[in-house]
């Protein structure tokens, strides 16, 4: 099992990871990039910052990674994300997953991506113009 | 005494990034309920595990002062 | 509608595709790479060819995606396919699709690529240290 | 006479890139047909469509010398 999880204050840089996961051996890479979006609920969106429990965030990523291998024939995954302080536009998650065949790629990078915002014991706080809020907390 | 880790919302209902807790708690589940106890907005989650040594532990699982303990409100990674 | 076709001679740099599509208003982006792969059918590929039958592989792509639009709630797409000459590791094509949500993106990314392989006119010649062949020309 | 671009396999086949069709041929079914006797290795493809003005036609169509015409061998690109 190929793979690298990163968790990191600096920018992501999505071709970083493109490039750490391109082998000889694979045909397609999967990217997921996400940006931060300047509105939720019609509600504008300043900044965000993302909070990450190390080392539990780590070994959560892990488990998605390597469950993920064990259910597509995967050549290598390389999964990061960014905590504190990000504008707009900015990435917080990359995700990049190299196979000889594209649509395990496409399943297993959704899988990485929705298992991630379920489990990985990230948080985002939303700020707005007036206020600010703890992304998922309350009902 | 258990020392927890607190993040996110659950820091900011806490007002610091560590509680202390002197009761007498063995498991995960009466921990949460002195948390709930102590800080009613903790109730008001859409949900709150805890992390014994950094892996989510069932309501039945034994703490001891030398474990790990985290409260998880609930996750907004990616 | 908004999006860019390209098929150009010119080495792809996925982030440039990233770029293209990342607006304030999209939360995710998923990006297909495809990439020249050191084998296929266990037989040793040293360079691949691509030829395309230009505007019809243009008008082709313009119909794919304009199909994923009026599927899927995009904001934007960039699909850019490289022509000529190209050694292993390099990339043939890049789809890159903004979306406000991620869902949204990957079925789209998976559905331009598919469909791409289906019917645009774009031809891929593989060339092994013993002869080259048309891929997919003969059963 | 209707001249034919010709892409990938089947420029190989012909041995160059366009091809010249003298007979009358009026339908994209007439015109498959004539290329398949000149050129038997055109039928051992996968498949053979005919394109008219850059787009796919199907068999009934019918084809002047004004239109621009080619053959689509198997396509293969991504």
């Amino acid at each position: 099992m190929d793979y690298s999880i990163q968790i990191t204050e600096k920018p992501l840089v999505p071709e970083v990871a493109i490039q750490a996961v391109s082998t000889p051996n694979a045909g397609a890479v999967n990217v997921f990039v996400g940006t931060v979006r300047n509105a939720t609920s019609g509600k504008k969106v300043v900044q965000l910052e993302f909070e990450a429990y190390e080392p539990m965030a780590t070994k959560e990523l892990v488990k998605i990674v390597e469950q993920a291998f064990r259910q597509w024939p995967l050549q290598k995954v390389v999964v990061c994300h960014r905590t504190g302080v990000l504008a707009i536009g900015e990435v917080p998650v990359v995700i990049a997953v190299a196979t000889a065949h594209r649509k395990a790629g496409f399943q297993a990078c959704e899988f990485i991506i929705d298992t991630l915002k379920q489990t990985v014991p990230i948080w985002k706080k939303e700020k707005y113009e007036d206020g600010e809020v703890w992304v998922a907390a309350h009902p | 005494m258990i020392a927890i880790k607190l993040f996110g919302v659950m820091r900011d209902i806490v007002g610091k990034p560590m509680l202390d807790i002197d009761e007498q708690v063995t498991t995960v589940a009466a921990l949460k309920e002195v948390v709930e106890q102590k800080y009613p907005k903790a109730k008001a989650l859409n949900s709150l595990l805890v992390a014994v040594n950094s892996e989510y532990a069932a309501d039945e699982q034994t703490i001891t002062a030398t474990d790990e303990v985290a409260l998880i409100p609930p996750v907004s990674g990616g």
